[in-house]
């Protein structure tokens, strides 16, 4: 986990699936702790993720917006991101490309 | 045709062995990177309800999948408490929602889908994904 | 106390399923790198042996693996013909002998084997292998 | 497949079982015909090999030593140097690392 004044980074690894969700959502309310407007989940080595994983993705993201913080997702491979449109969660939480470009 | 029967204690940390075995079948079979994906999302999300829906808890579930010239047919059942499959409701994909994803994401995911379902007794789904010539490279 | 059962197709292609379901589980459980390469060579033996010795061409044989604290205990069974274990001879490590390897090759890398055959009928053989503590990184 | 004046070099990938081993042999039997004295087998991919691998290194060693050739392996991974050893195989063929130096 990385963070300037401005955003924390959380970097996903692996796959997100019912055994690893908990922990999923662990790692993303620790970085809401740090406070900034921006909470950035480095999808770069993300391979898997599946429901389980976008009803933590929403959740956190209705808890962030209370909060006044914003999640965004960067780099998300084509699989993630297939899930994400399929599921709508791609209108509610922003996606950024590696070269920072926006979506 | 080939049949594979797979059957998993009804605990989380399994889920992944289902994945493993599906892709590992449909990666031999010739199925496209695209459609492997799909079918671990697939077998996932049903392994996911037999254990989250299924009460079963000391209990296990099975996984079957049949190999064929052009699809891979792939069940998971349950003992599990049952439901009835047609009062499930589409979910509403305005990213409010936070579960109800599963059946959803299957049936957008594969070619066919049948859920067999008894009431105190188990449920049984099966799903289809034929192999598109298409996505051959 | 874990089960997982795995049936397959009486066919050599389906030999790596064993393999990579083997691997996942010891992986899981914190067995060393080198463990879980002795624990793929001894279950690719066995289900060898069920294919080759079992003439049971169309049929299937099946896996068991049980995950303990501190062991994987695992089963590979099927309906061939048998034999008799104690009449197997121990191969010649000259190099000149060109099979019979492969019961040597699981006992010298499992902890425990134990064969159950029965002439008509089929075989089970049954390895342990313990996690060694001093294994561990 | 390579080949110089003196040696054949056969590259050797992935996993050797039952299913794999026919098309083993083959690609070592195709090398044979090349007639050079020696005979590489370059293991640096070779991930997983059995007794079913084992069979056909001793068939493939006594075949090329018949007609004169020699069988040596290239830089075979621990696993696949266990059971050479445990199956004496590597008493009657040559094992080189990867700088060259033999073993
Ligand atoms: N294997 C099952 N056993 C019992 N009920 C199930 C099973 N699979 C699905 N259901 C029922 O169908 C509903 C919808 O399932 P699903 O679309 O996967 O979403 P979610 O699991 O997030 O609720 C579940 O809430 C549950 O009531
Ligand atoms: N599952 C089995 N069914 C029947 N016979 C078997 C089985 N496993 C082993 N055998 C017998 O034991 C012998 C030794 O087996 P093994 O050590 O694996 O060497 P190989 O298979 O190369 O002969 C075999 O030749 C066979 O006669």
């Amino acid at each position: 986990m990385g963070m300037n004044e401005e955003q924390a980074v959380v970097k996903i690894k692996g796959e997100v699936d019912i055994y690893s969700v908990d922990q999923f959502r662990e790692s993303i309310e620790k970085s809401m702790d740090q406070k900034t407007p921006k909470i950035i989940l480095d999808c770069t080595d993300l391979s898997y993720i599946d429901s389980t994983g976008m009803g933590v993705l929403i959740e956190m993201r209705n808890k962030t917006m209370e909060l006044g913080q914003k999640i965004v997702m960067k780099n998300p491979k084509p699989n993630v991101k297939k899930l994400l449109s399929l599921t709508g969660v791609d209108k509610i939480i922003d996606i950024i490309e590696n070269s920072g470009g926006k979506r | 045709m080939d049949n594979i029967t797979l059957i998993l204690p009804a605990k989380p940390e399994y889920v992944s062995l289902a994945r493993l075995t599906i892709a590992s079948v449909a990666n031999n079979m010739g199925f496209s990177i695209e459609d492997v994906e799909d079918l671990k999302v697939a077998v996932s999300e049903a392994c996911t309800n037999a254990l989250s829906h299924s009460q079963n808890e000391n209990g296990s579930y099975e996984l079957t999948y049949v190999v064929d010239e052009g699809s891979l047919t792939f069940t998971v059942s349950d003992n599990g408490m049952g439901f009835e499959p047609d009062s499930v409701m589409a979910p509403q994909l305005d990213g409010e929602q936070v579960g109800g994803f599963g059946l959803f994401i299957i049936k957008s995911l594969m070619d066919q889908v049948e859920i067999v379902s008894r009431r105190g007794l188990g449920t049984s789904i099966r799903m289809v994904k034929n192999r598109s010539v298409c996505n051959e490279v």
